[in-house]
């Protein structure tokens, strides 16, 4: 049977949920007000990007406790994902070359 | 052995070499189940992030227009159009769920048992929402023509990837649903005050399932910020 | 005792740091659905090696038509094509990643850490039946009308799904489907084997005294979980693209005079997701076999690994720069052309680390006290396979020079020899290394002996004149080379002596059987740690280890795993568990 | 010491065969010769490598074989030596690694005056497309592929009139003239090869590649496929004709014209309806 001797100093006080549970309804309820008002181009999609990470920062730090966790797990983690860097790169710089040869060679439409 | 009062003491960098130097275990304070579940979702990123990569580069590489998501998912309310409508209450919902999961995960660290169930329960009902939302959207575009292989608003890998990239989403959600009502039931049972053993694993069963739980939860919210921002805003 | 953890949050491992080993309570849960990560194992590696053999067959098959054209005339072109995917398939995937993770992974890692099993047996268990299924769905595409995929092993878009590859209905789904299930099943092992070597090592054990087979086996576990969603993601993809007509990775296409519905998507992203797993796969597959071939040469030559923690490093930088060189499986596949520059110079990179690796081995043995025994006869041959076939890498990975050869005969010779004959070299030593462990008999040294020869001799004859052929220009994948007026006759002769050894090699596999059936049941007895090895496994209270593999008092590690030969000790070897020099 | 002999054996003879063989590479008959000498570098270092590290090996295996008297040297690391060995294959590595880019700089950058010739392949059969006298190709796309348009040519691009169409022909090109060649596919991945030439390069349907090569000598060359195109792969075979332009030109003179070949228009109606081009 464990020992259900649970350390005072190991919990949160349930507030600062409810205020990460309010900023991810803000981060989320601003982006749609992004594409709500039609907002294009480079502001649309940094402002985009900015909320998604913010948003993503928030839960993986709070509720998912990383915040709290030792940097060797933090670590651990964080790492594998530069290898996702190489490939989204990579991945990019492809398609574009690819849609280049297809707009310069090929297509249904005359020039 | 240091105590835990100098380590704290020490820089960050430090204490993180130290921890990979230490013996029997890397991460301390870590349980097994939370590191299992930690490189699972380590895993489990790669695969959303392969699928929404793949998505950009096939949205990137067609010659056809992609279509103006706005458009295609607007829902008519009182006969005026409101974009994304759908789509931002399933995340609202889905981001309430997440909130729930904490203030569970919060209680089950307390021992309280009953709170912990209720909560678990309120995240079920909010996860199965979700799904139903879900099942909602895909019969509207369904009906309005959407399929997998074409539609009518622009390049065909449109529906591809919607189908793909929130199906395989939605599946994550609903078999997080039935692992989590069976950990709800748990709970509410009193398993994990008792120690009652796993039916197939024989395992004494314990509150750190709740958060082992939490952590899948969590991520399946977290792919949800990014197919939310990636496929439908982007 | 409770410790007060400041700032730590949630639950903490002391609580309930109780876990016992679950005990088996019938026959069925003992032999069949055991929990018992040493039971798991065989089941692993017997499963891998029985599909191995039927891989083995195919290549012989394959061999026959190439020496002999129409010799066999069942062989028609659909079943050579047929040969050659499954054959690539099953073994890189289900042969060589199963035994070396699910197999020695399961069996080495709780023992050499000084473990009682797994951290969780069961998922552990499910690991093993779903990889049986992920195995049985890829065979019954045998079975299937129209019969397995014949699309290459690499199975590339649009090739893989139009009709006229042979398997375009059914082969290709099922081998697919397969894929997915082995990602699935292997996750689950994987997990077990990162969480066992991060969280349940023994007191003592640090990470820097980690046998080298650890932590070959550890890197290859974490490469694996992070590559496959590759393969997994593209699997989903091409079976949308089969099953539902989506067009990821299928662009406007024209077969037999008709416009196909496909339009707009780019095979060339298949590619990329490919070997974004397919390389890495390589290092998976040939990460353990360093590891593993590190420890035989070390015990066999009765002296300390040679800069242990610089072979931990090469081993950690082959792990992260794997996942940057994939296009240079790519260079002439009509990618971006600049990624040649960024893609040769990241797979030269690599070739420092792996070099370093070879250096090591080598000194490892020198100034050593070599015994030459039958795994360290295997060891010594990795080496020169490995050589062989890494050297060979040199000119592939570098983009100019891999315009002629790609797509020749020089790429076969090349993987054969890298991660095909050179891992499993390490697979053969390996066997006879810890034979004793698992069956508590020694193996037929004589058996042995001739299985060595002619496995090695013949495989590095076989290889390395089939890098010449390359050069040549002889084009791979040829179901017979017919006419071609560049081809000289003699390039027949080449292959008739290619086909030749390979019959012979590959009957001189059953040899291999026949010891490890015999040896398990009539074998010599073996003495207690017959190698007289320093690691965890061989201190354990029996032989082979009992359920929980120590019995009533867990080990205690007191020095890293290469204590050989110290100078003052009364014995050439000082176990990890052993607190003084002089015992 | 049986060991350390079969070791050496291997080494004298992997060495020997390298120099006896007769399997080499083929006559080169394009400026390509850059890539030979870096494959004749890489010989070369890399030979050196395998013959210093087997012979090392098998003198290790030799010199410190067992025996009653022998005690293993106890040494965990030499961080001097290490360091060594890491330079020194580094420079192995920056030597070989440096003309490659070099050589591959030059190969992904065709001259400005190279012709252009597209070929387009097709289970299991190639077919060519050159630009008319002072013209330039027009687009194409698979979706235009009919029985009159093989080769799937936009007849809505001006740039297509005019361009010649070598339907189940040689191909034939100038000597010493560099000639840019674009490669197409309508069906699945092929790839064009000559061993001759040394160069050669996938081709993709939905995409456009490319090489470029100026061929040295004249003669007929074959031409084959060196990706896996299906069960035809093997006998998916072509011919090149490098001549003097004197001959080049009588050759083009006789080829058939796009323009021509499409007299009755029925290949346009065949535009698929896919939606809209961005």
């Amino acid at each position: 049977m464990t020992p259900a001797t649970p350390a005072v100093d190991r919990q949160h006080s349930g507030r600062l949920f409810f205020v990460v549970w309010a900023w991810l309804f803000a981060l989320s309820f601003l982006s749609w007000l992004v594409a709500y008002f039609g907002i294009a181009g480079i502001p649309r999609w940094s402002l985009i990007s900015v909320f998604m990470l913010a948003k993503a920062a928030l839960i993986v730090a709070v509720f998912m406790r990383l915040a709290w966790e030792r940097l060797a797990l933090v670590f651990a983690i964080v790492a594998p994902l530069l290898a996702l860097v190489a490939f989204i790169s990579a991945l990019n710089f492809e398609a574009v070359y690819i849609h280049s040869q297809r707009e310069n060679y090929q297509g249904v439409k005359a020039p | 052995m240091p105590t835990d009062l100098t380590v704290a003491k020490k820089s960050a960098l430090r204490q993180m070499t130290d921890d990979w130097s230490a013996d029997q275990r890397v991460f301390r304070g870590v349980t097994w189940g939370k590191a299992m579940m930690w490189v699972f979702i380590l895993g489990d990123a790669f695969i959303f992030a392969c699928f929404l990569l793949g998505y950009l580069a096939v949205r990137h590489t067609t010659t056809e227009a992609w279509p103006n998501t706005a458009e295609v998912f607007t829902i008519h309310v009182g006969g005026k159009p409101i974009p994304f409508l759908l789509i931002i209450v399933m995340t609202l919902i889905l981001d309430s769920s997440s909130g729930t999961m904490a203030l569970a995960i919060n209680a089950a660290h307390r021992r309280e048992r009953k709170k912990c169930a209720a909560l678990l329960f309120a995240t079920v009902l909010l996860g199965l929402t979700f799904v139903g939302l879900q099942a909602m959207e895909w019969r509207n575009l369904i009906a309005e023509g959407l399929r997998p292989a074409h539609n009518e608003w622009g390049a065909a890998q449109f529906g591809s990837c919607f189908f793909l990239i929130t199906g395989f989403h939605g599946l994550h959600v609903s078999f997080g649903l039935l692992f989590m009502a069976n950990i709800a039931r748990k709970v509410a049972r009193g398993d994990f005050d008792d120690g009652r053993r796993g039916f197939f694993t024989g395992r004494r069963g314990r509150y750190e399932a709740v958060e082992i739980m939490g952590l899948y939860w969590h991520f399946v919210d977290l792919v949800w910020v990014f197919i939310f921002a990636l496929f439908y805003l982007w | 005792m409770v410790e007060v953890r400041a700032g730590e949050e949630g639950f903490h491992p002391d609580d309930f740091e109780d876990e016992e080993v679950p005990h088996p309570r019938s026959w069925w849960t003992k032999y069949v659905f055991s929990q018992d990560a040493k039971v798991v194992a065989l089941q692993y590696a017997g499963t891998a090696i029985f599909v191995g053999f039927i891989a083995l067959v195919m290549s012989w098959l394959m061999r026959i038509q190439l020496a002999f054209p129409g010799a066999l005339s069942f062989i028609d072109q659909d079943h050579y094509y047929q040969f050659i995917t499954m054959h690539g398939m099953m073994m890189v995937v289900y042969v060589l990643t199963a035994v070396f993770l699910g197999g020695f992974g399961n069996y080495l890692i709780p023992l050499m850490i000084g473990a009682r099993d797994m951290a969780f047996p069961f998922i552990n268990m499910l690991s093993y039946w779903f990889y049986l299924l992920a195995v049985l769905i890829l065979l019954s595409g045998f079975f299937l009308p129209g019969g397995p995929t014949g699309a290459g092993w690499t199975l590339y878009p649009p090739q893989a799904l139009l009709q006229g590859t042979p398997g375009s209905q059914y082969g290709i789904v099922v081998m697919f489907a397969s894929l997915c299930v082995f990602i699935a099943g292997f996750t689950m092992g994987g997990l077990n084997y990162v969480v066992t070597v991060l969280q349940l090592r023994a007191p003592g054990m640090t990470m820097m005294r980690l046998p080298m087979t650890i932590w070959g086996l550890f890197i290859a576990t974490i490469m694996a979980l992070l590559a496959f969603p590759g393969l997994f993601v593209a699997s989903l993809m091409m079976l949308c693209d089969r099953l539902l007509g989506t067009s990821f990775f299928m662009p406007a296409i024209v077969q037999n005079g008709e416009q196909l519905a496909h339009v707009g998507g780019s095979p060339i992203l298949y590619q990329h997701l490919f070997w974004f797993f397919g390389h890495p796969e390589v290092y998976i597959v040939a990460v353990p076999a360093f590891g593993i071939v590190a420890d035989l040469l070390s015990t066999h030559a009765r002296k300390n690994l040679f800069g242990y923690r610089m072979m931990v490093w090469a081993t950690i930088a082959i792990g992260v720069l794997s996942f940057v060189v994939w296009g240079h499986h790519m260079f002439i596949s009509g990618m971006n052309p600049l990624f040649g520059f960024f893609f040769a110079t990241s797979t030269l990179i690599i070739a420092i680390p792996t070099a370093i690796k070879v250096y090591n081995w080598i000194f490892t043995i020198w100034r050593g006290d070599i015994h030459l025994n039958v795994p360290m006869l295997y060891s010594l041959s990795f080496i020169v396979t490995f050589v062989v076939g890494g050297l060979s890498g040199l000119f592939l990975g570098n983009v100019a020079v891999d315009v002629p050869l790609n797509s020749t005969y020089f790429v076969v010779a090349h993987f054969h020899m890298v991660m095909g004959i050179a891992p499993l070299l390490v697979i053969f030593g390996a066997i006879y290394h810890w034979f004793p462990l698992i069956s508590g008999r020694m193996m037929n040294e004589k058996l042995a002996l001739a299985h060595f020869w002619i496995t090695f001799l013949g495989t590095y004859a076989m290889f390395f004149t089939m890098h010449y052929l390359g050069v040549l220009g002889v084009p791979r994948r040829y179901y017979e080379l017919g006419q071609t007026a560049f081809i000289p006759p003699s390039v027949t002769s080449l292959n008739i002596f290619i086909t030749v050894l390979a019959l012979i090699v590959g009957a001189a596999q059953l040899v291999l059987v026949y010891n490890f059936i015999r040896s398990w049941r009539h074998g010599e007895v073996a003495a207690r740690n017959p190698w007289r090895a320093t690691t965890l496994e061989w201190q354990t209270p029996d032989m082979p280890p009992p359920h929980d593999n120590w019995g009533p008092q867990a080990p205690k590690v007191y020095r890293w795993a290469y204590d050989y030969s110290v100078p003052g000790a009364p014995r050439d070897y000082i176990p990890q568990n052993q607190p003084e020099a002089r015992a | 010491m049986i060991v350390a002999g079969v070791i050496l054996v291997i080494l004298v003879a992997s060495v020997l065969f390298h120099l006896f063989t007769p399997w080499w590479m083929t006559p080169i008959a394009a400026d390509w010769s850059t890539i030979d000498h870096t494959l004749r570098l890489t010989f070369w270092v890399t030979g050196a490598a395998f013959v210093a590290v087997i012979a090392f090996l098998g003198w290790c295996v030799y010199r410190y074989r067992h025996s009653e008297t022998r005690r293993a040297h106890y040494e965990p690391e030499s961080g001097k030596l290490e360091t060594y060995l890491g330079i020194a294959t580094t420079i192995g590595v920056v030597f070989l690694l440096a003309p490659g880019l070099v050589v591959w700089n030059s190969y992904i950058h065709p001259p400005a005056d190279a012709a252009e010739v597209e070929i387009v392949g097709q289970q299991w059969n190639w077919f060519y497309r050159l630009p008319a006298e002072g013209g330039k190709l027009g687009r194409a796309d698979a979706r235009f592929v009919t029985a009159e348009n093989p080769l799937g040519v936009n007849p809505y691009d001006p740039n297509s009139k005019g361009n010649l169409i070598v339907n189940g022909g040689d191909l034939h090109l100038r000597v010493n003239k560099p000639v840019k060649i674009l490669l197409r596919s309508i069906d699945v991945i092929h790839n064009f090869y000559i061993p001759e030439f040394r160069a050669k390069m996938d081709m993709l349907p939905g995409s456009e590649s490319f090489f470029w090569v100026t061929p040295t000598r004249t003669g007929t060359f074959e031409i084959l496929c060196a990706a896996y195109c299906g069960t035809g792969h093997p006998f998916m075979r072509g011919t090149l004709v490098v001549e003097s332009d004197a001959d080049y030109e009588k050759w083009i003179a006789q080829q058939q014209k796009f323009t021509a070949m499409n007299e009755q228009k029925r290949g346009f109606a065949a535009l698929p309806a896919t939606g809209q081009e961005k």
